[in-house]
């Protein structure tokens, strides 16, 4: 029987793992990525506390955050290839500015 | 020993079934060139060994020997892994599928043997799962090679897949619904056909409500997972050389084939499972005779074998195919002398057959059918498809509710 | 009761039809226009004669009122208070007698409205406004409560203001509108006052529990000049009547108001709206018998106000503004009853008011839209012959209003003047007053109409087409004529053959009959009526005499007088200069203020300074930290980071500190 | 050591060394690569704790929707290795070490307090397919059908921006 803390330390350094990509790394696709990273490691969060209290309500919150990310992601890709044709360029500092 | 009985188990029944499948996968290949030959008709394979029946065999050496190209500029690590992929994925899916309801009549250290490798309560999610990973084999694959026309089949299959993925799943929710589970056995014992017979097949619905729609859209939906005519896009050799899978060659290339093939019986297994009862008989249990109709497909078949097999030109075939005939015959004459061992094999052999069905049906359809332009394919997946599948789970959910509460 | 358990229908109608028309009606056509607003109304007026019949045949003979709680408005229960104010409709005879007189008068002046409006543009805005105005008359006469009554009370000043103001383009228009806002501000803010002492004193401001609490012995009556509670909060609540039914000081607006369209003239400025005052004194007429103090004001004012109006009116050329004064005087006529008690024939001469004002209103309408709008008095004469429907309604209703015997007004005023005489020994200061009214108001009457309608005609006949109006016009006229007459019947005085003051007994329900009416026996009470009957009609018929030999005789002897009486003649056209006055004493002074010090130093200085300066202060801090925002992601990105560490280490401090101090050593 | 907690160690494990590689990668497909170990990883572990239902949405719609969709772009965009730039001084100096704390104080954190947090007893037994989904579509219908509207609105967007803009 695996200990729930277990589960919420791994979590814990899911999530840090997936903050340091989001400020290590300069493409935006892989900061998307990160940021996938990061709902996963809350969502192992939330399915070990559904365990650990006996509800499923946890579970229920994973389904919506996956709903969530799906949505996002539909809508963030969207937004990235535009970018990516407007700016010839993937790399978040390279796009600095509002409006070209 | 008997505390790792069941992996060991687990691993025996996985190695068997491996070769099986593999074997399968072979023969299924000159059935295909046999079959479509004959729609064409022509011979197909006859060189190597009695009605060409080497020909898998020849054709595996041919792959394990040829030379293991590695295009330059590739990302080898990608580029080796796509395949393995692809074909492992296959290959896991299988491990769900049960083939029988009864377990073997003897124990294996006191671990029962069933007719499958596993069977979860969430069976069907678990091959939805294994699909839905299936692209990256070919998307990887596509883009991997560092060549333009798999990178475009693989863009192609990728948007391909995951459009139809989505028909594929809602097509099943009606079958889900009525079985009320998302384990296959569960949903194969709901067909029971013991009543109405082939009534009560989802196709037909006795027990709910009829899945033909379910069906179609499910089954288009698949051979458009498994990549096959009409839906072949991704490897459309008049547009895209051979697609995907250009820049692979010899054992790699080998694995998408097999790959492919394995998918194909894969979606076959499922199709008779969702839609066509699983290993449920066509026929009332009140039919006895309909028992012995296994023998009576064995015996007459293993007779011609033989009967061809003595007039045939070459001396192999002379001396094998009586043989295999003889053999045939022999156990189509076991099972009528052996009554137990008829009423065991009744379910795997209506399972097998139905799967078999599908199987010549995939080689039927290749034979028949011309390709689809892209832009056909993503309106018949988003237009048609969706809208109707949806619009089946509406009514199909409306009638389980009618009829859970009357 | 299917009508009374479901009384809101009356209100809610009315609303509806507003809210149609205001919302749609722009595009549509008169028609239907016409359809929505008299569907609305006359269906209105439908539900309450039935809510009538149900409650005189169920609920009257139980001797109580209905009362009914639709829904809680405002309810502090929750939070500790026991303050509740419902949506609580009721019903008495008192009520049984506005919503009459509401709803039918209201009905006749749409129908009136359809034909007399019929060229004006913004018609369905004006129906709109009308039907709103119905709807807040409707809560204001049902209400249960002060606060739902002052709802409606607010509501019908919004509607007045709007209609004042119908013709916004025209700036006296406007003008007369926001006038009548301001001057009935000031009243309501002694209302609210007055609503605020009785909650404090009795912790409810619902009628049947307040009225209760008020009949209680314990309390004792306030003799004269005696400021106790009563006395106080019935002045407060008066003050708001003497706004709202332009009393002294506050009846300026009410001339003004003349510039509404005649039919809000009609409906609101002589019908409904300004007796709504009255109304209000006579409901809490229980708070006002505790104090003679109040009920010696209400009825000096009200008699100060009826002669000071008449006496204005006698001068006054265009025929509306005679109108408005006349309205005025009359209205206190009202207030006389009620101050001396005699709270009965105060509502009676309301209704019969109803009836004769509106038709003398609406008569005056169609004279107007006879002369092309020509409102002149001085431009007219000699009609009588040309538009003879007209003519005849509005004689009756003159008849009626200067009390001829046996119409409407006969009986009203005879009935507060009795009680006035009743009421008080010694000289009857009041009865004489109101005596003199009647004189006046009899002349300046029929100097309208003999101006009017008789003489040689003073306008140009090539120009003017003098024309009668077209039925949907004259029929509502008819009517209301029909009502002026028999009106006063109901109140037939029991001297009278036949006569049983049935009027009287039907309120005495709600107001139980003065002391003073019992202390003589029956036969004197009759003949010092009888007496009293024959003064007044001759008062009237003196006035009569008067107009007919200054108006028909010598039509010129009325400018020598006015030249002989310069001083006097004067005053009396400028309105006593309570405008000039008004102006001088609080307009200049506000203007004033406003400009030199709310303007200049609050507005420019302190406000705009304030907002400027934020403003400054912003762009500075701006431009300091404006260096952080690069729009590199990263950088942001690494500010999140820093965000979410502060908040863990302030969630996990306590725990953490131990560590740190490990990570330290 | 039981076989729980060993299936549970290579997981984890797993998850770790996919997430570090998908920081050290330098190439977006690989990223991807590792980030799907990372989610079938987790998945494993939803199977672990007996969430068969939400392991199997996770490999259905991350690894095979989003994901796909991820390398879907990639590959559309043709996204070569990211090129290492550093115009940000308050990323190259202050961001790694910051997201490395706030990494070890997330973990300290739970090391600290998640053993407060009671352990199930019986694992699994309450994650079954049809109690998840009556609670889902009884309690929680109106995130549900919130949910559902939220893919409508992400579907018009991701129309607009696919749509080219006519010219």
């Amino acid at each position: 029987m695996v200990p729930t803390q277990y589960y919420l330390v791994l979590s814990a350094i899911l999530f840090g793992l997936g903050a340091v990509a989001f400020v290590f790394r300069r493409n935006i696709i892989t900061i998307f990525m990160s940021i996938e990273l990061m709902l996963n490691a809350v969502n192992l969060a939330f399915v070990a506390f559904s365990q650990a209290r006996g509800k499923l309500d946890g579970q229920i919150f994973v389904l919506f955050v996956i709903v969530v990310a799906a949505a996002e992601a539909a809508v963030g890709l969207g937004i990235i290839i535009l970018t990516a044709r407007n700016r010839q360029s993937l790399n978040v500092e390279r796009v600095d500015l509002l409006k070209l | 020993m008997a505390e790792y009985g069941f992996w060991i188990l687990t691993l025996i029944k996985i190695v068997l079934l491996l070769i099986v499948v593999l074997t399968a996968n072979a023969y299924l290949t000159w059935f295909e060139r046999k079959v479509v030959a004959h729609m064409q008709t022509r011979m197909g394979p006859h060189r190597v060994g009695p009605h060409g029946l080497l020909q898998p065999a020849a054709d595996g050496l041919k792959f394990l020997f040829k030379e293991d190209v590695m295009p330059d500029g590739v990302d080898k690590l990608v580029y080796m892994l796509a395949p393995f992929l692809a074909l492992t994925l296959s290959l896991t899916s299988l491990a769900v599928i049960p083939f029988g309801p009864k377990p073997l009549p003897f124990t294996f250290f006191g671990h029962q043997i069933d007719l499958w490798i596993t069977n979860p309560n969430i069976g069907l999610l678990v091959l939805f799962a294994i699909t839905a990973l299936g692209v990256y084999g070919i998307a990887l694959a596509g883009w991997s090679s560092n060549s333009k026309y798999p990178l475009l089949g693989g863009l192609r299959s990728s948007a391909q897949m995951v459009s139809y993925e989505l028909t594929l799943t809602l097509s099943v929710v009606g079958v889900v619904l009525m079985a009320n589970s998302f384990s296959l056995t569960e949903i194969i014992k709901q067909q029971d056909s013991s009543k109405y017979g082939l009534l009560g097949w989802n196709l037909f619905g006795i027990h709910s409500f009829t899945q033909v729609i379910g069906f179609l859209c499910f089954f288009i939906a698949a051979v458009a997972e498994t990549n096959r005519v009409p839906f072949d896009l991704p490897e459309a050799e008049s547009e895209l050389v051979a697609g995907f899978h250009t820049e692979y060659s010899s054992f790699k290339f080998a694995m998408f084939f097999i790959a492919e093939y394995t998918s194909m019986i894969t979606v076959s297994c499922l199709t008779t499972i969702l839609f066509f009862g699983g290993w449920n008989s066509p026929f009332p249990a009140s039919w006895g005779f309909t028992l012995y109709l296994p023998s009576l497909l064995l015996i007459p078949f293993g007779l011609w074998l033989v009967y061809d097999g003595i007039k045939y030109e070459t001396l192999f075939g002379r001396l094998v195919l009586p043989v295999v005939g003889a053999a045939l015959a022999a156990i189509g004459l076991a099972l009528i002398l052996f009554p137990g061992a008829n009423e065991f094999i009744q379910a795997p052999f209506w399972f097998l057959s139905k799967v078999f069905f599908f199987l010549f049906f995939y080689v039927w359809v290749r034979g028949t059918l011309p390709r689809f332009r892209y832009d056909q394919l993503m309106n018949i997946g988003w237009k048609l498809l969706l809208p109707v599948s949806i619009v089946n789970v509406i009514i199909t959910a409306a009638v389980v509710l009618l009829r859970a509460t009357p | 009761m299917p009508i009374l358990d479901h009384l809101w229908i009356v209100l809610l109608l009315p609303l509806l039809g507003s809210a149609i028309n205001g919302f749609f009606g722009s595009k549509w056509p008169n028609r239907t226009v016409n359809t929505v607003a008299l569907g609305s109304t006359g269906l209105s007026f439908a539900c309450a004669v039935e809510a009538v019949r149900e409650f005189v045949t169920y609920v009257a003979p139980t001797g109580q009122i209905f009362r009914k709680e639709f829904f809680d408005w405002i309810f502090t229960g929750a939070s500790g208070g026991n303050f509740r104010v419902g949506f609580d409709l009721q019903m008495d005879h008192l009520t049984v007698v506005m919503v009459l007189v509401v709803t039918g008068v209201g009905f006749l002046i749409h129908i009136y409205s359809t034909g007399y409006m019929a060229h004006e543009g913004g018609y369905y805005r004006f129906f709109s406004y009308l039907n709103l105005f119905m709807f807040f008359m409707l809560t204001l006469v049902l209400a249960a409560n002060y606060v739902l009554l002052f709802v409606g009370w607010e509501g019908v000043g919004l509607a007045s203001y709007l209609l004042i103001g119908f013709y916004f383009l025209r700036r006296s228009a406007a003008d007369a509108g926001k006038k009548a806002f301001i001057v009935n501000r000031i009243g309501d803010f002694g209302f609210m006052l007055g609503m605020f002492l009785l909650y404090r004193t009795f912790g409810t401001l619902d009628f049947s529990q307040l009225f209760a609490a008020a009949s209680n012995p314990a309390w004792a009556r306030e003799g004269w000049a005696v400021f106790g509670t009563f006395t106080v909060a019935s002045l407060l609540l008066f003050m708001g009547a003497c706004g709202k039914s332009a009393q002294l000081p506050l009846y300026v607006w009410l001339p003004d108001a003349m510039e509404g369209p005649t039919p809000v003239s009609a409906l609101i400025h002589a019908a409904t709206m300004v007796t709504a005052g009255v109304y209000v004194v006579a409901r809490s007429h229980i708070l006002f018998e505790h104090s003679e103090t109040a009920l010696v004001v209400v009825a000096v004012v009200g008699c100060a106000t009826a002669f000071f109006a008449a006496s204005i009116g006698l001068v006054q050329t265009d025929i509306k503004r005679v109108l408005a004064y006349s309205t005025v005087s009359q209205l206190g006529y009202m207030f006389l009853a009620c101050g001396v008690g005699a709270f009965g024939a105060g509502i009676f001469h309301l209704m019969t008011h109803a009836f004769f004002k509106a038709l003398l209103f609406l008569a005056a309408g169609s004279v107007i839209h006879a002369m092309g709008g020509e409102q002149d008095m001085r431009n007219m004469g000699g009609l009588s012959s040309k538009i003879k429907v007209t003519y005849r309604t509005m004689l009756i209703a003159t008849l009626a209003i200067t009390g001829a015997p046996l119409f409407a007004g006969f009986f009203s005023k005879d009935a507060i003047l009795l009680a006035a005489y009743e009421r008080e020994t010694g000289m009857h200061p009041l009865y004489l007053v109101g005596l003199c009214t009647a004189l006046l108001t009899a002349f300046y009457m029929f100097r309208l109409i003999f101006l009017t309608f008789h003489g040689k005609p003073r306008y140009d006949e090539h120009h003017v087409h003098v024309h009668e109006s077209p039925w949907s016009m004259l029929g509502p006229l008819v009517i209301l004529a029909a009502l002026s007459i028999f009106g006063g019947w109901f109140a037939l005085p029991s001297f009278l053959p036949g006569g049983r003051d049935y009027f009287k007994n039907f309120l005495s329900a709600v107001f139980p009959a003065p002391e003073a009416a019992q202390a003589l026996s029956e036969s004197a009470a009759h003949s010092l009526e009888i007496t009293l009957a024959i003064v007044a009609i001759a008062a009237g018929t003196v006035g009569f005499l008067v107009a007919y030999w200054l108006y028909l005789r010598q039509p010129q002897k009325p400018a020598e007088i006015a030249r002989s009486l310069e001083p006097v003649y004067k005053t009396l056209v400028n309105k006593y200069y309570v405008d000039e006055l008004y102006a001088a004493a609080v307009v200049r002074p506000l203007i004033w203020i406003s400009d030199h010090v709310l303007w200049k130093i609050v507005d420019v200085d302190a406000i705009d300074g304030t907002v400027n300066g934020i403003a400054h202060g912003a762009t500075a801090v701006g431009d300091s930290v404006r260096h952080a925002q690069s729009g590199n992601a990263r950088s942001y990105a690494v500010w999140v980071v820093v965000g979410a560490l502060v908040i863990i280490a302030i969630l996990f401090w306590p725990s953490l500190r131990p560590m740190l101090g490990m990570v330290t050593k | 050591m039981s076989a729980a907690l060993l299936t549970f160690f290579a997981l984890a494990t797993l998850a770790t060394v996919g997430a570090l590689s998908l920081i050290l990668q330098r190439h977006p497909i690989h990223s991807a690569l590792s980030l799907i170990v990372v989610m079938v990883a987790i998945a494993g572990l939803y199977l672990l704790m007996g969430a068969e239902f939400v392991a199997a949405v996770q490999i259905i719609v991350y690894g095979g929707a989003i994901m796909v969709l991820f390398i879907f772009v990639i590959m559309l965009l043709n996204a070569g290795v990211e090129e290492r730039t550093d115009f940000s001084k308050l990323a190259k100096f202050g961001g790694l070490p910051l997201a490395l704390a706030l990494t070890g104080l997330l973990a300290a954190a739970m090391v600290r307090h998640g053993s407060a947090i009671p352990n199930p007893d019986t694992p699994g037994a309450l994650a079954s397919t049809e109690t998840l989904s009556t609670l889902l579509f009884t309690t929680f219908v109106y995130p549900f059908e919130l949910t559902s509207f939220l893919i409508l609105v992400a579907i018009m967007g991701a129309l607009v921006l696919a749509q080219r803009e006519k010219n």
